[in-house]
């Protein structure tokens, strides 16, 4: 009798049961061992700390960024105020760095169109320049009866809640310097 | 063995922990509807997409009524039922802990659906390679030495992650501590043959959606008596069959015998 | 917030009343729920029982609007039973001072009331002088006139059951919220009171808040750790965007921005400089000069000369009221013809959205700046208009997200703490500070060939290291902005005793100039980047060493205006004589022998007995009486706009100072009576969304969560109406009308104000046409009215009714 | 000598048949592409149903005949009964295949069963099952290859077939120890009873069995009565949600003597029904004898089983009025009940139409009790109790139908039923 080995007995009982058992693939017949431990999603990405963008607490995250890519945000253990936990806002924000509704081209709508056309920087830059020009030139008062006032009455600013203390500030100069009087944003709502 | 407490009368229901499990195991969100759930919860039920959810459960407490919230996710049991039905391993209890899922060895007979006392698995009904999921307490976090994602994003310590017998201490210590406001039971310290995720309430379990007529012993005992002797089986019946098969064919052989005798002498 | 969110750990008891913190500052809860565990005690006052008011001890219903009337009773509590810091009373608040003899209030009004002008002539408001121009002061409490005995009288008329009969909430659960809170009294407890939306959105806002004040500083609560008076604000640089000015009425930290009056720099000055006759009074507003003067030399750098008050003279004067609702009137009046959006989405957020929606339409151009197509960026294609009846040009800038630039934030506890950029924007976004800075180049550029008035904008000072031309790849740098707004040198000067040369960053703003040698963008940023490196960016600390006093201060955690002074008003944590009133949490304490101060940086460096400790305030007391506001001294309990009842307590229904918009700008702002709409409605936010929505509408994972719009309702109204749990509803008021989902729950029970029933219903104001998840606006509702004092919308309480849908005719 | 092949037509009697098939293959492409979900009503809460209940417990219980006649015939030495070895034989090989197509369309993923024989799970019936299954699908697979070698006449074939296959049996059944067991020491027992057998029979001390390896009817006993067993004991593992009525830690015992019984029945059915279909005549006689072991299993099942619930303190679940206990009802009065009165007396147990109708009752009997073990009794808290859509029953139908029509055609071309002259010589 020919000694038949488990490997050969195999190939025959399961080629004949049917068709049911594919053909053996590289065989292993220990029981399973635990498969191989999961790297973790964050392995050798460069990590960088931010603050929530959504309520005042300012909790504290890290962002960790592989090749150029965010892959995975989560809570700062080491920030005192939130300890690495965060709110269902916060855990989601991974969600607006990578999110396919992102604004990523500047759009114009023309007047009266019913839809936007996608238009570049060196476009759009020049033509905003022109308008608030010519709105600043055509609504520029000087003087109010004998009182001089300088402002302009026909451009109106709202925003920068979400901006960074930065931002906020550049915007505040630059609109009072063009005379801007209706400067509001949404700590007044 | 690492487990996770969950101190319901801590959670005020933010849902961080709902979304970090999604961030961090990229999990898709659902398309779901307002649904008058008894809170906001939704979606309405965990799935392939949904591995852990926050059930808002509103109930008289005391004179005034009261939000309660549960959290529905796999209890990652000491001994699983879904590890010890499923035919190929796929589900197994790491020493860690975490009871995770291998699914290029799912064969999908949902078997350890059925098992599961805590109808946690969900499967991808309308899926033409169709998986099983459920929450894998993060193994890669865990085994990396941090905590599950939804531990990390509980800002009230709800959640809580460390050794089973530290938690259990600290569970029990915890309804010492204020009687009247905790159910005089640690949820999962026995059930099914004790589990890795324990839960403390301030209101009945079952109104938290949770089973509480479990039995203690794990399932996986129940199914052990009739696995046990199978070796025995085969060895005895070998011999008996065997045996019988001796006899008998002895028997007829002496027939024959006697019968082809019979024909000799009759010509 | 006079404090932080991680102080909240040390106090005793914890109010919270005006916000749903868990769910709308989840994380604050950790520190809450840590202070409980401690012992403390949470008293959440709310119209519905919330997630906060799971975790509180006490919940309190109350109905929408009816604020002040709550807290004057517990102000009339703890003055009944002498539940007050004495000592902190008597020698740290204007209790003392008596009150000239012709101040007077009667029947809901205070004494200098002009109904026709709606405003009060406030000079009969004022202390009684003695010779030396000090207001005349009775330690002992006793003067009849003295501020202390006109609260006596003043707040007796809020009974518990005047209270209970206006706010309609249930009298035991009031009784323990008085007991539990005005416990703090006594020196070594102290309370807590956080607020938000549910204080400041209403007609009486500002009085709203002034009732908290009055209470904690009755209990002797300000100053001290796990006390104070804490706004928890909604966005994540609200404070940064404020601090910075971006209000009508202010310029940088907090300068008020010129009126028509204030033709040169010294009118300005002599308006709005505050001036005190007592050498004990700090009065810190009295160094005005230095601040506005280092602004406008860093607007404006060399142009900036004392012939034009260094600069001042550029600086447009408004006339009147610019606010919000002011704007969209003019907008709607056609007078305001350009809109910058910098990530604003007024189109929800703003009230009475059907008459701002209108008012855009009247633009003639509009720029907006955001992450992803707003609703206000498609006011031109929402439901019910056709595109082609609107003429406004819109121009929609991506801008990159927080995790794609650098720079500075602040949080609602004056942290200001640095972000780095992890990622380039993507595509073709840019940071708002390329935008801004790309803007201000081209327009310095076109003004150079000449303009209206152009040396404002020719002469401004603007160099951020992104050279002269636009270039959409060269970021300009977060540093030298910021270097800027922390201000330096503009010429060697000795100050102090410390000598500087032309260039170097201001240590702290006790060293701007009003010679014109400093430039400083916002004073109360002097002292957040005091060197020339990236090193010397206090924003970026990371060290969390805590203070000696071991209370959560971590004052090397990034850096906190005012010159990283983490508890504000600290010096009255101490008694007179510097010892902390409670050693066990003392936040700051004079060392006699080091002739220091130790623990938080202190409200001034002068020993304990030279300066009274609230600075800020001209006399140097807290206020109890309070001049400045439009509406009177003392908090008055008026009813909102729009209300189901007659004011209970005088014939003043409303707020008296308040502006009526629908008398002068009637159109599109009809006022609703509760004859056609019986219902309180108010509007609120749930945790999984934010704001007006952009930035959560269009996130998959909280869509998820909160798919879709909803009205909560109470049983009882439920029952009436015959609306199911998960029926669709139809919500109007005279403004609006909108459709949502009903969830009836019993967490928002009726209220029984005396005999009269009053249901109320609450609607998520998130949604709007645009994004992913989409549902009617809950501001189709809300009205045009605003605060006496900050113009701020009455979100929080109007009339409407609710009907299930198929009953509504289409 | 080849005859020619028979092909199969569609005639007016077995359309339905093909109608049947072709909708099952049908619904079978739809499963497929759209998972599921999509022809079924199975759903998180009840991911078994239908299918499980009749394909697969049902399905092997039908099969059961196989290793009972192969046993009797071949092992214990009921010669007389010789003539409905191959019928039952057949019955059970083609029975197993649709066991293993049903098996196919239920698992989500098919293709990857191979896997459960390279990760072993000691604790799971599932995996017992499924090696059981596929190695006793084997073991009838050889049973049944002399029909196909003698209507090839591949004789020499048949010889190597007759001399290998005990080779085969061991290893099968040594490997099988080791899978089940994970102890070496007793796959060395195994192994050494089953060589020590064989060796005895080779060299003459024991004799063999002229027409099937002895070694074969073994494995085919054992593996019967080790997987009809651990069919219920599958169900062990739901005590929280099997109905008391059904659960028992004795589920096995019950399963493996109603598989007997329905084995039995079964044999009795088909005989009658493929006698009718190709107009011979049943051999009613032999009916007869495996009809008058009936009553004393159905005794000695009803006994136990009601014995059973009275002992687990499940007895008043009989008397309310509600599915559970309908179906309970329904499965002891059709399949025990009424046969066991039928085959008490010899003139039931002589006449066809009798034979008959009590093989029917124990057959429906033995799926009502398969499928209450699934459906009925199986209840989940705050989840819809499942009820089957009509497309799983027409899948089932459809391979019961498709298997029915191999059956007639193999039946037709292969000597299934002729070997009595084999037994002449």
């Amino acid at each position: 009798m020919s000694n038949l080995s488990r490997r050969k007995f195999m190939t025959i009982s399961s080629a004949t049961t049917g068709g049911a058992l594919l053909a053996s693939l590289g065989l292993t017949l220990e029981p399973t061992t635990a498969s191989a431990r999961p790297t973790l999603k964050t392995e050798g990405t460069t990590e960088t700390t931010t603050i929530c963008p959504y309520c005042g607490v300012g909790c504290g995250l890290i962002v960790s960024v592989r090749n150029g890519k965010v892959v995975n945000i989560e809570g700062d253990p080491d920030h005192p105020v939130n300890e690495g936990s965060l709110c269902s806002k916060g855990t989601a924000l991974y969600q607006i760095a990578v999110n396919d509704r992102r604004l990523q081209k500047v759009r114009y709508r023309a007047p009266g169109s019913d839809r936007w056309e996608e238009k570049s920087w060196e476009w759009a830059l020049p033509e905003i320049t022109k308008r608030i020009k010519a709105t600043r030139d055509a609504t520029f008062k000087a003087k109010d009866g004998d009182k001089t006032v300088n402002r302009t009455e026909g451009i109106a600013g709202l925003g920068g809640a979400a901006l960074d203390n930065e931002e906020c500030y550049l915007w505040s100069k630059l609109a009072r310097s063009l005379g801007v009087v209706y400067l509001e944003h949404q700590a007044r709502i | 063995m690492k487990a996770m407490l969950i101190d319901t009368t801590r959670c005020v229901g933010c849902r961080g922990c709902q979304v970090a499990c999604k961030q961090w195991n990229g999990l898709p969100a659902e398309e779901t509807v307002f649904f008058g759930g008894p809170g906001y919860q939704n979606p309405r039920d965990l799935s392939g997409k949904t591995w852990t959810l926050i059930t808002y459960n509103e109930a008289q407490v005391g004179d005034h009524y009261d939000w309660v919230y549960g959290k529905l996710q796999c209890m990652h049991c000491q001994e699983p039922a879904c590890a010890a039905s499923c035919p190929t391993s796929a589900m197994e209890k790491l020493p860690e802990g975490p009871v995770v899922y291998h699914p290029n060895q799912c064969l999908g007979c949902r078997y350890c659906m059925l098992a599961c006392p805590f109808q946690v698995i969900r499967f991808d009904w309308f899926s033409a390679n169709p998986y099983v999921s459920k929450c894998t307490m993060c193994a890669d976090r865990v085994l990396s030495g941090q905590e599950p994602a939804c531990v990390k994003a509980c800002p009230t310590d709800a959640l809580v992650f460390g050794d089973r017998e530290v938690l259990i201490a600290e569970a029990h210590h915890r309804i010492e501590d204020n009687p009247r406001k905790y159910v005089h039971h640690v949820f999962g310290e026995h059930e099914v043959g004790g589990t890795c995720v324990l839960h403390l309430s301030t209101v009945p379990f079952e109104l938290l959606g949770y089973r509480s007529d479990l039995p203690e012993k794990s399932l996986r005992r129940w199914t052990e008596p009739a696995m046990k002797p199978i070796p025995y089986i085969v060895v005895a019946l070998s011999l008996a069959l065997g045996g019988v098969a001796w006899i008998v064919n002895r028997r007829d052989k002496r027939l024959v015998e006697k019968w082809t005798k019979q024909v000799k002498e009759m010509q | 917030m006079t404090n932080h969110f991680i102080d909240m750990v040390n106090a005793d008891v914890v109010m919270i009343m005006g916000s749903n913190t868990a769910e709308n500052h989840p994380i604050a809860t950790k520190w809450i729920t840590r202070t409980k565990e401690r012992g403390a005690l949470i008293l959440n006052v709310d119209p519905r029982f919330t997630r906060t008011s799971t975790f509180a001890d006490v919940y309190c219903k109350i109905r929408s609007g009816t604020d002040i009337a709550f807290v004057n009773g517990m102000i009339n509590y703890a003055l009944q039973n002498d539940f007050i810091q004495r000592e902190y009373v008597v020698n740290y608040t204007n209790a003392p001072c008596i009150i000239r003899e012709d101040f007077a209030y009667t029947d809901g009004l205070f004494s200098g009331y002009d109904p026709a002008k709606r405003s009060y002539d406030k000079t009969t408001w004022a202390y009684e002088l003695d010779g030396a121009g000090l207001p005349r002061r009775d330690e002992t409490l006793q003067h009849p006139r003295c501020v202390y005995q006109l609260m006596k009288t003043f707040f007796a008329r809020y009974d518990p059951d005047t209270v209970c009969r206006i706010t309609g909430s249930p009298k035991d659960d009031y009784e323990k919220i008085c007991r539990h809170y005005t416990s703090t009294w006594a020196p070594d407890r102290v309370g807590t009171w956080l607020y938000a939306m549910g204080t400041t959105q209403h007609t009486h806002g500002t009085q709203n808040i002034r009732s908290y004040s009055v209470l904690q500083t009755l209990l002797g609560n300000v100053g001290l750790a796990g006390g104070g008076i804490n706004a928890l604000r909604g966005e994540s640089n609200v404070q940064g965007s404020t601090d910075m000015g971006l209000l009508f009425h202010i310029l940088t930290g907090y300068l008020g921005s010129p009126t028509v009056p204030d033709q040169t720099l010294a009118d300005y000055l002599e308006r709005l400089v505050p001036k005190t006759k007592d050498p004990k009074s700090a009065n810190w507003w009295g160094n005005y000069p230095k601040y506005i003067t280092s602004l406008t030399k860093a607007w404006w750098g060399q142009y900036g000369t004392p012939e034009n008050g260094f600069g001042f003279d550029y600086l447009p004067k408004a006339a009147g009221n610019c606010s919000h609702i002011a704007l969209f009137e003019a907008m709607y009046d056609g007078k305001i013809k350009g809109l910058m959006l910098f990530g604003q989405n007024p189109a929800v957020g703003g009230p009475n959205s059907n008459k701002e929606r209108a008012a855009l339409d009247k633009l003639e151009w509009m720029v907006a700046v955001d992450l992803f197509e707003t609703d206000t960026s498609v006011f031109w294609k929402r439901p019910g208009v056709n595109p082609a009846d609107i003429k406004t040009e819109v121009f929609l800038l991506p801008a990159c997200s927080s995790v794609e630039k650098e720079g500075s934030i602040s949080s609602s506890g004056r942290w200001v703490q640095w972000r780095y950029a992890a990622s380039h924007p993507i595509g073709e976004s840019r940071s708002d500070l390329w935008i801004l800075d790309a803007l201000a180049k081209s327009l310095k550029k076109a003004y150079a060939a000449g303009g209206a008035f152009p040396d404002p904008i020719v002469k401004l000072n603007w160099d951020y290291g992104s050279g002269p031309e636009v270039d959409l790849h060269t970021e300009p740098d977060a540093h030298r902005v910021a270097r800027e707004i922390n201000g330096y040198f503009l010429a060697d000067k000795v100050v102090n005793e410390k000598s500087f040369k032309k260039g170097d960053q201001v240590p702290s703003f006790a060293f701007l100039q009003d010679d014109g040698s400093t430039a400083c963008g916002c004073w109360i940023y002097c002292g957040s980047y005091a060197g020339p490196e990236k090193k010397d960016n206090k924003m970026a600390r990371r060290d969390k060493t805590d203070a000696p006093n071991k209370i959560g201060l971590f004052p090397n955690w990034a850096w906190c205006w005012p010159v990283n002074r983490r508890i504000i008003y600290n010096r009255a944590s101490c008694d007179p004589s510097g010892r902390p009133w409670d050693p066990k949490r003392w936040v700051v304490r004079w060392n006699a022998e080091t002739k220091k101060w130790e623990g938080d940086v202190p409200d001034g460096p002068w020993p304990p007995e030279e300066k009274h400790p609230f600075i800020m305030r001209p006399d140097g007391y807290a206020a109890l009486f309070a001049p400045a506001l439009a509406e009177g001294p003392f908090p008055e309990h008026y009813e909102p706009l729009e209300s189901p009842l007659r004011n209970f307590m005088s014939s003043q229904q409303i707020n008296p100072a308040i502006k009526l918009w629908h008398k002068d700008k009637p159109d599109m702002n009809p006022v609703g009576d509760a004859s056609e709409f019986p219902i309180v409605g108010t509007t609120y936010r749930v945790s999984e969304h934010w704001q007006a929505g952009a930035m959560t509408r269009n996130v998959p994972w909280l869509c998820e969560l909160v798919p879709d719009v909803f009205v909560e309702v109470g049983p009882a109204l439920a029952k009436i109406k015959g609306i199911k749990n998960g029926d669709r509803v139809i919500v109007k008021s005279a403004r609006g009308r909108m459709e949502a989902y009903a969830l009836v729950t019993n967490r928002f029970q009726r209220f029984h104000c005396g005999d009269q029933i009053v249901h109320q219903i609450g609607i998520v104001w998130h949604f709007g046409y645009a994004g992913l998840a989409t549902g009617d606006s809950a501001n189709l509702l809300t009205a045009h009215i605003g605060d006496a004092n900050t113009m701020i919308p009455e979100y929080k309480a109007f009339l409407c009714d609710i009907e299930r849908k198929e009953v509504v005719p289409a | 000598m080849t005859d020619a092949w028979i092909k199969p037509q569609i005639t007016r009697r077995n359309v339905v048949l093909y109608l049947l098939a072709a909708l099952g293959f049908v619904l079978v492409v739809i499963r497929f592409a759209g998972g599921i979900g999509r022809v079924s009503n199975l759903n998180d809460g009840y991911p078994w149903g239908f299918w499980i209940g009749l394909d697969i417990l049902a399905g092997i219980a039908l099969a059961a005949g196989g290793f009972i006649v192969a046993g009797m015939v071949h092992l214990f030495g009921a010669r007389k009964y010789h003539v409905l070895a191959r019928p039952a034989i057949l019955t059970a090989f083609l029975g197993y295949l649709l066991f293993i197509i049903g098996l196919a369309i239920d698992l989500g993923r098919p293709w990857m069963i191979w896997q459960a024989l390279f990760h072993w799970n000691h604790s799971s019936p599932m995996f017992e099952v499924s090696w059981c299954v596929t190695m006793y699908t084997t073991v009838l697979l050889m049973e049944f290859l002399p029909v196909v070698f003698e209507r090839f006449g591949w004789k020499h074939l048949h010889d190597m077939w007759h001399n290998l296959v005990p080779w085969v049996i061991i290893g099968m059944l040594t490997l099988f120890t080791l899978a089940m067991s994970g102890s070496v020491g007793w796959t060395v027992v195994v192994f050494a009873i089953l060589l020590a057998w064989e060796v005895s029979m080779r060299t003459g001390l024991m004799q063999r069995d002229a027409q099937m390896p002895t070694l074969l009817v073994m494995a085919g006993i054992i593996f019967s009565t080790l997987h009809q067993s651990s069919l219920g004991s599958l169900l062990l593992i739901i005590p929280h949600k099997l109905h008391p009525l059904w659960f028992t830690q004795a589920i096995p015992i019950f399963f493996l003597l109603s598989a007997v019984m329905i084995g039995v029945g079964m044999v009795i059915f088909e005989n009658i029904i493929s006698a009718r279909v190709h107009d011979r005549k049943p051999d009613t006689h032999l009916l007869a004898g495996f009809a008058r072991a009936l009553p004393y299993l159905l005794g000695l099942y009803l006994l136990l089983k009601v014995g059973d619930i009275f002992r687990t303190g499940a007895a008043e679940y009989l008397f309310m009025f509600n599915s559970v206990a309908i179906g309970m009802w329904l499965e002891l009065v059709v399949g025990v009940l009424i046969p066991l009165v039928l085959f008490m007396t010899p003139e039931t147990r002589e006449s066809e139409r009798w034979l008959l109708w009590g093989s029917i009752f124990v057959v429906a009997g033995g799926i009502i009790n398969r499928l209450n073990t699934v459906i009925t009794g199986v209840v989940v808290a705050n989840w819809a109790p499942y009820h089957p859509s009509w497309m799983e029953v027409a899948i089932s139908l459809g391979v019961l139908s498709g298997g029915i029509l191999v059956l007639d055609f193999i039946v037709r071309n292969f000597s299934v039923f002729e070997d009595r002259h084999a037994l002449a010589r």
